[in-house]
């Protein structure tokens, strides 16, 4: 290590690095609360249940096993049976798969779509700004359970439909948030620094301006996947779910539901689920939330 | 508020009288670090007692000390904190309540910030005083009226009712120390009152306390980082460094003879209006709290350095009356002659007759205001060319557009013979190589997602220059070029000071090769020991690589230790332009000489140079 | 934007509803033509008995033939004139059929929004108060557990317990009798509108902790402390009206939730509503009603975006004076 | 084979005690919605049958059996030759607004029903009829000509959707004074979507007991079982079957009723792959009826053998039932090269227990390599209804050649497996209908009926499972309840809501 005379002490180097705000660095610190520790506990055990629940059910998840809503004593099972005669465990424990695959994908297309959409509005600055963020009211004029609501009755309950009824609304909000936090970046002189060298504008965008939003587009991107979980879960309820004889746990609820105050688990069970995986996203976008919160507060103003 | 004033008297004091005392006063944070150690003086009515030292070294720790407060996450953890003779640490809630806003106040840095900007400022004076008992109506709007016109603000209604953002930076600091005066306090702190103010503004203010302090008998203590703000307004001087005070004393003799290591830098590291020395900067940087060595915490960067001084902490040395200093050498210390520090140099001599930049005619807009008129100004090979003038005046602007981030201008700019175009992405690449930009503030000017190596790295890429290996290797022998190490390239911005970062920043402009460097204030975001090494680098820069730069500043003494030439702006226009030593030694313009006067210098308090109009007749309107 | 200054507060207003109604007008054309792939609405209507004759006798009835960018204008001209059109199911003025849901929607909005927000703003700012604290703690978790608890669940078990199980305190659905009004029947909104609460509280109660906390660690804060002025003043003058602000549009964007979100609580308290309006002329294909339902929730939205706007720029002076 | 219907319960109730009048009867009823109406002859939805008959009554009548009684408005209906009826209308009826009906009302009624304008439910069923000749004889006597013999005339008179309405009579379009039946309620207020009212006509000629009867819609059974067990409706049709028991504790109780309605799986026998006879076997025998009927029906209802309509006189019984039998189905998919075959099979939430059928028939169907993807299509009743080669229907309780002409017929409207086909087995079925219909020897009849049926058993399109119970559900305060084979819920809803009284 070479140093010149006049940096004798620099050498021997920061005595403090002040803590790192890069994204990864940012979910593992975020690790160290309480919150987001059991919220990554929650998330990680019901992505485990919806991923290898399969190998695990005591059943198939379209064998009969007993009489509609049996009790778990009379048909020899855990949880009794659902609405049809199916295991509930089983169901259960295969239905997980598809409501999460589905909220993911359709989250995640929409905050893809959201922070290009809010990233190139706080760069531009200007009328196509404007013109992006009208048009995104616009979306966002109508709620998201509606619009999911018209295009599935439009379209029939196709994954696809929700997905993408689900990606499009979840878009405006996530380019609302991700404008918002871009447009302080924008102003950040590393910016002005990359254009005076001639970086090209896609490069500033998503090599400069995307990671410096990252942290609070991670806890968007929970929230939203907890919205999307509960959009999915309220289409089914309200009976519009893809592929009726899927094991689903949006399903399940609609239609066990009815036994709620008999025999609840077919509908429990799913609805704890969902619960718990959205308290968990919920959680862990919290941690993240304050994790930022707290490093931006430890580098003070800059 | 005036049963328990001290009789107005004597300053030179430092007996019974004392309005507060402070006495081995330790504060720590809520998890046991401490902070601030072993903190001891006092200050009489009437008198500023400045406090000084770099960023971090205490501040406002111990200054908010005094009203009984400790930050979110930070505790009194012993000492004693005596008002006259009341301890405040054994007061009660309530009793502190009171306390505060009364008979000790406080003036915050930012007053951007700490005014409530939801609240008209005329309810904000009331309401220090409804909050200590004052409840008639009619002779509370007389106070205020009174108090607006010590701070020499309007104190009509219509004022009143502004609100806080429709106030320049000026006036909201003097409505902050008209309520720190509303109740006739016996002791008021103020921090860093001035940052961030213009010269004019900042010397009104200065006046403007000590005038008050004076005349109420009001004892003050000055927390400020600026050595030449101390010096226009302080009787006496504590240094701060790592959470110590390592000086005390009359700042006339800590200017002069001070006999801490540390003090000594810290004046050399100032720049001087009257020139014709270099500056020399303090190398590394303060300990943070928890890290701090068992011995001299300055040892680390002291030129005087002995293995003594690693063994304890050094006790004060009494120097003289009402002067001590924490260093085993103290004695020697005073013996040396400022001027050892920073060898007199001349600047060199640019090579006349070969302007690499030409900026002619170029009138500036933003939306359609015109905010530059008709700009005309040359650079010649190797030459630096300050540009200076008052916040607002277009300095910033005639820098981005010469550098084309500032797109909306008419006229003509050329590098050598070359017309530029307006925007940085309709030049060739060439031409953003040779210009580059280095920006303010060092915080914002590096993306902190990007380590040290990549932000200098991009210009190989972006121009290719380099890639690779090849790149990696430009990259580590720029950064020692800086005075950094190879080893940074890894960091992030986060893990390095400010003045490291800075010099990132002068490292990823310089490593395309420039032939002009255009540099925004680039030092007035750092501590005076960081500024002056960083003028150092770039004198040196300068010398070596016969670089052309455009120094933009608004501090005056700066200026005449780095630049050949130097352009006055005043609203958008030039009104001064040519060698720097004669237009500062020979002011042309009536603004250039307010500028000058306005200007707090070592000079003026140290008796080097006799104390300008400015001063005295600073009131300008806002 | 530089159209966008001047005028004051009026100005402002004027141009944010300018603004608004140029929303509305994108909205329309969204709507009118999503709906326009809902297909052939006489066959919708007709259903199983879809039988060529009837088909074409009722094609004929609706006037199907026109031209789309005619039926567009004539919509549109419809609409601004007050005249939404006939419904396609019930041959009903979609005016008639929908008058009495939406006030019926209205009560629930309104008073869910009359008692969450107070609410959430008072256990948002304690939290921010008694930070890391109990209370706090507390609040906090509960807030994120009732967020996560999609809204039918909570009207679920709030049936099972106070209506049907466990108690028998409520009437377990909300039916409204025609020609009566929702506030009529004060226990069967009981648990409609605490389901909708459940739903909005926690979002703006977070959001208000946050605000309150950014606020309550501000310069200005600490500055008042500083000034010893007595707590109440420091929090209620100093800290809420600052606090506040940056809640107003989370609330607008709540409540704008809650005029769709009543969808699924409609459905389980059989509360009739635009919500079961909505899915029943989703169902039906009855198109009148939908564009009508959807240019109503849009215009909610845009309304109380406007209102937090105005609100914001009320609360914060420095954003109204520059106007 | 034979139905393993658990015994239904609270048919006894009615034996307890003495009718009482007073009351307002609330019946909360799904499937209703916006498109909800009021016609003496028409319905759309499930709660406009219950709002029909609180007004309106039919000519004739079926009884609990689903036998035709003379019980109803007419005294007689007499076939004079086999293409003609003659009608005798009771004496004292009046309408609602006290005129007496007569003959003029009838004619009225039955040409309102045969103009195809109206649009009206019954329209298929008139088609028989010489609508324009109708002609009084007296005030209390219509005579009925026809245009082809159809001995199944007095079956489609005594259906619902045939009720007398007073000359003139037009649907409801906002105004309730326009709904003068015969029957015992008359309409006081109806809100489409929400609620109508119906308050007692007290010159009602027979007895009923109700002050007032209100029928709520409801959007879906969850929300109506919380309403019956919270006491805001004294009844609610269609409690899902796997609620029965589920329901019993809270003083709540299921009337459970075996009907005639069933849910077939329809296979267009002219489309591939089902246009192969050995095909449509292997399809037969891939289904476990037992299991779809404790699946679907949690065991309410009855075993079926891919016939419609077993309280026919004609229904026969004789075919031996089928039974699941994998091997034989592999075999016969084999020898048509269809092992492994994927199909779609299109269903929706049309009536209760579609897409369920669908769903399990598909599980079932694994076994014998049968790969079936179920598409639940909201919008199966639109464009592609009819067109489908794999797809659920449902239907309610008919006599045979009644269900023939509105199902199997080439001219049929509701002809999902486009049978009969154009040659070999079963070609001469729309011969034999002819045949049937003039036959006026029920036993001949039934004859020709049997042929009929084996062609459809034999080489059909439909797969039917099992014919379902009608489950409703009522507080035990709820008197005179009885199972009933009818079409419609809650044993005609009370019979129009005169049979029945609170305790
Ligand atoms: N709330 C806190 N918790 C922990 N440490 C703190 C807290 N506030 C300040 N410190 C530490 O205490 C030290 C002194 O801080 P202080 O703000 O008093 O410095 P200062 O001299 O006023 O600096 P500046 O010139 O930047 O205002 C710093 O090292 C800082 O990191
Ligand atoms: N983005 C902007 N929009 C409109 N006007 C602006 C903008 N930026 C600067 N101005 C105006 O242009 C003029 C020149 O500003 P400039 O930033 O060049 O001044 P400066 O000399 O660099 O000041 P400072 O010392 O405060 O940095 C000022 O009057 C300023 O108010
Ligand atoms: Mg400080
Ligand atoms: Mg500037």
């Amino acid at each position: 290590m070479s140093q010149t005379e006049s940096a004798p002490a620099l050498a021997e180097g920061v005595d403090v690095p002040t803590p790192s705000v890069r994204s990864t660095a940012l979910l593992a610190r975020s690790l160290r609360l309480w919150r987001t520790r059991i919220g990554a506990f929650l998330t990680l055990i019901l992505v485990v249940i919806a991923l290898a629940g399969p190998l695990l059910a005591p059943h198939a998840s379209d064998d009969f096993i007993a009489k509609p809503f049996s009790s778990a004593a009379a048909s020899g099972t855990v949880f009794g049976t659902d609405y049809l005669g199916y295991d509930v465990l089983s169901r259960f424990l295969y239905g997980g798969r598809s409501i999460l695959l589905t909220a993911l994908v359709a989250t995640v297309i929409g905050v893809v779509l959201g922070v290009v959409i809010g990233l190139v509005a706080a760069y531009a600055r200007n009328a196509l700004d404007d013109i992006l963020m009208r048009l995104m009211d616009v979306i966002m004029a109508f709620p998201q359970i509606m619009l999911a609501l018209v295009a599935v009755s439009l379209v029939g309950a196709k994954n696809s439909v929700i997905i993408l009824a689900i990606a499009l609304t979840t878009a405006p909000r996530v380019a609302r948030v991700a404008r918002g936090a871009a447009q302080p970046v924008v102003e950040r002189d590393f910016i002005g620094a990359t254009e005076a060298m001639g970086v090209s504008r896609v490069r500033i965008l998503f090599g400069e301006l995307l990671p410096n939003i990252l942290g609070p587009m991670m806890v968007e991107a929970t929230l939203r996947l907890t919205y999307s979980i509960a959009v999915i879960a309220a289409l089914a309820f309200l009976g519009l779910a893809a592929n009726p004889d899927a094991a689903n746990w949006g399903i399940m609820i609609q239609k066990n539901q009815v036994a709620l105050a008999s025999e609840p688990w077919g509908a429990l069970l799913p609805i704890l689920a969902i619960a718990l995986l959205t308290m968990g996203t919920g959680l862990i976008g919290d941690g993240i939330a304050r994790t930022a919160a707290g490093i931006d507060r430890e580098r003070g103003d800059e | 508020m005036t049963t328990d004033q001290l009789p107005a008297g004597e300053t030179e004091t430092t007996g019974g009288g004392a309005a507060v005392t402070v006495r081995d006063l330790r504060i720590s944070t809520t998890s046991g670090v401490e902070v601030v150690h072993d903190i001891s003086f006092e200050i009489a009515p009437g008198e500023v007692l400045g406090v000084v030292g770099e960023s971090g070294s205490g501040k406002t720790t111990v200054g908010l000390s005094l009203l009984g407060h400790a930050r979110r996450g930070l505790k009194i953890a012993g000492g004693t904190i005596l008002l006259g003779d009341r301890d405040i640490r054994a007061m009660s809630d309530a009793d502190l309540r009171r306390l505060r806003g009364s008979l000790v106040s406080y003036v915050p840095q930012d007053p951007a910030s700490s005014l409530n900007p939801a609240l008209r400022i005329g309810i904000q004076l009331r309401e220090v005083l409804e909050a200590h008992g004052s409840t008639d109506d009619k002779e509370n709007a007389a106070r205020i009226a009174e108090m607006m016109r010590e701070v020499a603000l309007p104190d009509d209604p219509a004022y009143l009712k502004r609100y806080p953002h429709q106030l320049s930076g000026g006036q909201q600091q003097r409505v902050g120390l008209a309520m720190a005066f509303a109740n006739r306090p016996r002791l008021i702190v103020l921090d860093e009152p001035t940052t961030g103010l213009d010269v004019t503004t900042q010397s009104t203010v200065l006046t403007t306390v000590r005038e008050l302090a004076q005349i109420h008998d009001v004892a003050a203590l000055y927390v400020t980082h600026d050595l030449a703000v101390v010096a226009a307004v302080a009787t006496r001087v504590a240094v701060m460094y790592a959470g110590r005070i390592v000086e005390l004393g009359p700042a006339d003799k800590l200017f002069e003879s001070s006999g801490h290591p540390y003090t000594r830098r810290l004046v050399g590291a100032i720049p001087r209006l009257t020139g014709g020395r270099s500056l020399v900067g303090i190398p590394g940087h303060a300990p943070s709290p928890g890290k701090r060595p068992a011995g001299c915490a300055f040892g680390p960067r002291c030129r005087l350095h002995v293995p003594e001084c690693d063994e304890k902490v050094p006790d004060m040395v009494p120097l003289g009356p009402d002067h001590s200093s924490r260093c085993i050498r103290a004695h020697e210390v005073v013996d040396f002659k400022q001027d050892d520090y920073g060898d007199p140099v001349a600047l060199p001599e640019p090579q006349a007759e070969k302007p690499v930049l030409t900026i002619e005619n170029v009138v500036g807009y933003y939306g359609s205001t015109e905010v530059l008129h008709s700009i005309n100004l040359t650079l010649e090979q190797g030459e630096i060319l300050a540009v200076v003038g008052e916040s607002g005046s277009g300095k910033t602007t005639t820098a981005r557009a010469i550098s084309g981030l500032h797109h909306s201008w008419t006229g003509s700019i050329r590098l050598g013979e070359m017309e530029l175009a307006k925007s940085a992405r309709a030049r060739s690449t060439d031409i953003r190589r040779q210009i580059q930009y280095i920006f303010q503030n060092p915080y914002g000017s590096l993306n902190p997602r990007k380590t040290i190596g990549e932000s200098v790295g991009q210009p190989l890429s972006v121009f290719k220059v380099a890639s690779g290996k090849k790149a990696d290797a430009m990259v580590g022998e720029m950064l020692e070029q800086v005075s950094l190490s190879a080893a940074y390239a890894r960091r992030y911005p986060d893990q390095c000071s400010g003045g490291e970062r800075q010099r990132v920043a002068i490292a990823r402009a310089l490593i395309a090769k420039p032939s002009i460097l255009i540099c925004d204030e680039i030092t007035s975001a750092l501590d005076v020991s960081v500024q002056a090494a960083i003028v150092e680098l770039l004198g040196e820069l300068q010398r070596e690589l016969g670089l052309s730069m455009v120094f933009v500043t608004h501090n005056l003494p700066l200026v005449r230790s780095i630049a050949q030439k130097v352009a006055v702006l005043a609203d958008g226009s030039i009104v001064e332009y040519g060698e720097t030593a004669k237009i500062l030694a020979n002011p042309q313009q009536e603004y250039t000489r307010h500028l000058i006067s306005d200007t707090p210098s070592l000079e003026v308090a140290t008796g080097e140079v006799a104390s300008g109009a400015g001063v005295a007749d600073g009131e300008r309107p806002e | 934007m530089r159209f966008l200054r001047g005028g004051g507060i009026a100005g402002f207003v004027i141009r944010r509803v300018l603004l608004g109604l140029l929303v509305m007008l994108l909205v329309s054309i969204i709507v009118f033509v999503s709906t326009q792939l809902l297909g052939d609405p006489a066959r919708a209507i007709l259903g199983r008995d879809a039988t060529p004759d009837r088909l074409a006798a009722l094609q004929k009835q609706l006037n199907l033939d026109s031209s789309k960018v005619g039926q567009y204008f004539h919509w549109l001209g419809g609409l601004l004139s007050g005249d939404l059109g006939t419904s396609l199911a019930s041959s009903q003025p979609v005016t008639s059929v929908l008058g009495a849901r939406i006030a019926n929607s209205a009560v629930l909005v309104v008073l869910a929004a009359v008692i969450s927000v107070p609410i959430s703003i008072a256990i948002g700012s304690y939290a921010a108060l008694r930070r890391e604290k109990v209370f706090d703690t507390v609040s906090s978790n509960l807030m994120l557990v009732l967020a996560a608890l999609p809204e039918f669940v909570v009207a679920v078990l709030l049936v099972i317990l106070l209506s049907t199980n466990v108690f028998h305190l409520l009437p377990a659905i909300s039916p409204v009798p025609p020609g009566t009004h929702a506030w009529d029947y004060p226990d069967e909104l009981v648990m409609p509108v605490a389901t909708l609460v459940i739903a909005v509280a926690p979002y703006v109660s977070r959001i208000m902790r946050a605000s309150m906390i950014e606020v309550l660690e501000s310069d200005y804060v600490e500055m008042a402390r500083l000034k010893g002025l007595p707590e109440r003043t420091v929090l209620i003058r100093h800290a809420l009206p600052n606090a506040i602000g940056p809640v107003f549009q989370v609330i607008a964007i709540n409540l704008a939730y809650l005029a769709g979100g009543v969808v699924v609580i409609e459905s389980v308290f059989n509360y009739p509503g635009i919500g079961l309006a909505l899915v029943d002329a989703v169902n039906n294909h009855d198109i009148p009603v939908v564009q009508a339902l959807a240019m109503l929730i849009a215009a909610v939205y845009v309304v109380l975006n406007l209102l937090a706007d105005v609100a914001t720029i009320l609360v914060t002076p420095r954003l109204r004076t520059r106007l | 084979g034979g139905g393993s219907a658990p015994a239904p319960s609270g048919g006894d109730t009615s034996a307890a005690g003495t009718p009482k009048k007073g009351g307002n009867f609330r019946l909360g009823v799904t499937g209703g919605g916006s498109k909800d109406m009021m016609d003496g002859q028409n319905i759309v939805t499930k709660p406009d049958q219950a709002r029909l008959v609180t007004a309106f009554e039919t000519l004739l009548e079926f009884d609990d059996n689903y036998q035709l009684q003379s019980t109803g408005l007419a005294e007689s209906v007499e076939a004079d030759s086999p293409t003609q009826y003659t009608i005798k209308l009771r004496d004292g009826i009046t309408f609602q607004n006290g005129k007496p009906l007569t003959a003029d009302d009838v004619i009225y009624s039955l040409q309102r029903i045969g103009t195809q304008a109206n649009g009206l439910t019954g329209f298929a069923a008139t088609a028989t009829m010489d609508i324009k000749n109708l002609k009084k004889i007296d005030a209390k006597t219509v005579r009925l000509p026809l245009l082809s013999a159809d001995s199944t005339i007095p079956q489609t008179l005594a259906s619902y959707t045939f009720g007398m309405v007073p000359k003139g009579y037009q649907a409801y379009k906002g105004d309730p004074s326009t709904q003068i039946g015969t029957g015992p309620y008359k309409l006081k207020s109806f809100t489409p979507g929400q609620q109508s009212v119906h308050e007692r006509y007290d010159g009602y000629w027979r007895d009923s007991y109700f002050d007032q009867v209100t029928i709520t819609d409801f959007s879906d059974s969850t929300a109506q079982i919380n309403a019956l067990k919270g006491g805001n409706i004294d009844a609610m049709t269609d409690l899902p079957a796997n609620q029965v028991n589920a329901i019993k504790s809270s003083g709540v109780e299921a009337l459970i009723s075996q009907t005639g309605g069933w849910i077939p799986i329809c296979m267009a026998i002219d489309m591939a792959p089902f246009d192969d006879p050995k095909v449509r076997q292997a399809m037969r025998l891939i289904i476990d009826r037992q299991q779809i009927l404790d699946q679907i029906g949690s065991g309410y209802g009855q075993i079926a053998n891919d016939l419609y309509s077993p309280f026919d006189a004609g229904y026969n019984k004789d075919l031996p039932q089928r039974e699941q039998d994998i091997e034989q189905a592999k075999s016969l998919l084999k020898s048509a090269g269809k092992e492994g075959l994927t199909v779609d099979l299109h269903t929706t939430n049309g009536a209760s227990g579609m897409v369920e059928l669908a769903s399990v028939f598909a599980s079932q169907a694994k076994q014998a390599g049968v790969n079936i993807t179920v598409k639940n299509d909201p919008n199966y009743y639109g464009d592609a209804y009819l067109k489908l080669a794999f797809s659920v229907d449902f239907w309610g309780t008919r006599g045979y050649l009644n269900q023939v002409q509105q199902g199997s017929l080439p001219n049929s409207p509701y002809n999902e497996t486009h049978w009969p086909p154009k040659s070999g087995e079963g070609s001469n079925f729309g011969d034999l209908y002819k045949q049937a219909l003039a036959e006026t020897d029920d036993a001949k009849r039934a004859d020709i009926q049997h042929e009929m049926q084996k062609a459809e058993y034999d080489v059909g399109g439909y797969i039917i499972p099992y014919f379902n119970s009608l489950i409703d559900a009522h507080s035990s305060q709820v008197q005179g309840l009885k199972p009933s084979k009818g079409t419609l819920n809650l044993a005609g809803f009370g019979h129009g809501f005169r049979t029945i009284w609170f305790a």
